[in-house]
């Protein structure tokens, strides 16, 4: 199955993307695949700790199974207001 | 209502959207890009489907918990010069201590948990005058 | 900007009035004339003198309290209809947590030092109407 | 010695006028003048407990002693806001 990977703010500049294609195997929880994204991009990995997961706009927790087509966000910490 | 915009915001109009006939009070809270010798301009980026959700939900419970009439919240993205409204938030309540625990409340949850980044735009001066910064 | 006046209050003039480069975040207070069925408006009268120099004094204690930058008072006499602002009051401050503070502390201030009182102007509507109200 | 007694809002309508001229012996002190003033008229008396006081726009306390052409404010208590 095919989920899209969203990246935001420090984690889009890393990756150099704001959004990327994932081909997974059925199953796949949320925190299997930071792993992936992770040992793709490691310049990534320091800001694993802090990094907020959301799957179609809702936070989710790493164990989350993952379905096709979802639409899946690495957030780094939040910085709105002024 | 809820906005993130490019455009500058309308103040009044953020209080006129939470006018009632029965509210009392008025709580309005702006955030502003403060002036800072290495900063000219915020830049914010959000993630818009998820930002515009979860401050739908923030002034329900802000409703709720506080018993808040109505809630306004806008939020610029892109460029916000030093001077420049960030976010404007506005709470009407029946009376003014349930609008300050709500406004300040909801600010704070827009600082926790909405999606939207901001980084800092430098200075257009050359670098060679950045030196005068007082540590 | 400290007023007592029988004009209606521009909201706008009075966040104009407290920004600098310096404040993060303003705060504002709006009271309105809530609607109630045996109310059409409120009569406010003051003792301008005693009131401009207590809304004086009480800016100045929030700059010191608080840390606030900048404080604007507005307050209507006269009568004030439902719907009405009858005061409007703005606090600047380097950030929220100050400006809200300074701002629900002078408001408070306000309604226990400062020289002015309100009346109720009941409704035109016939007495042979005032019946029907639910006790 | 003159001063002026101003009375608002409640005790305004008591009274019937907002200002009064008022004629004092010398060292008269303000709890003097309001006892004065409860005399002369006694729908005021149920007041005394809440009034504040005030000289030349300034809150005093009863034992402050009045000066020839002082402004003398007698005080309901407020209720200004929404």
């Amino acid at each position: 199955m095919q989920v899209q990977v969203r990246l935001f703010a420090t984690y889009r500049e890393i990756v150099g993307a704001g959004q990327l294609a994932w081909t997974l195997r059925d199953g796949t929880t949320v925190g299997q695949l930071v792993e992936a994204v992770l040992a793709k991009y490691p310049r990534l990995v320091g800001h694993g700790n802090h990094m907020l997961l959301a799957v179609n706009h809702e936070v989710v927790r790493p164990d989350s199974v993952l379905m096709e087509g979802d639409e899946v966000a690495l957030l780094p910490p939040v910085s709105g207001g002024a | 209502m809820i906005e993130i915009q490019r455009a500058r915001i309308d103040i009044k109009a953020v209080v006129s959207s939470v006018r009632r006939d029965d509210a009392g009070a008025i709580v309005v809270f702006l955030g502003s890009v403060r002036s800072d010798p290495e900063v000219q301009a915020l830049d914010y980026e959000v993630y818009k489907p998820m930002a515009l959700r979860t401050l739908t939900e923030l002034v329900e419970r802000a409703k709720e918990k506080f018993g808040a009439l109505e809630m306004s919240i806008v939020h610029r993205v892109g460029r916000v010069p030093v001077g420049g409204d960030s976010v404007v938030l506005a709470c009407a309540a029946a009376h003014r201590s349930e609008a300050f625990a709500a406004c300040a409340w909801a600010m704070d949850e827009v600082k926790r948990i909405v999606p939207i980044w901001k980084t800092e735009a430098g200075p257009r001066t050359p670098r060679s005058r950045r030196g005068r910064k007082v540590p």
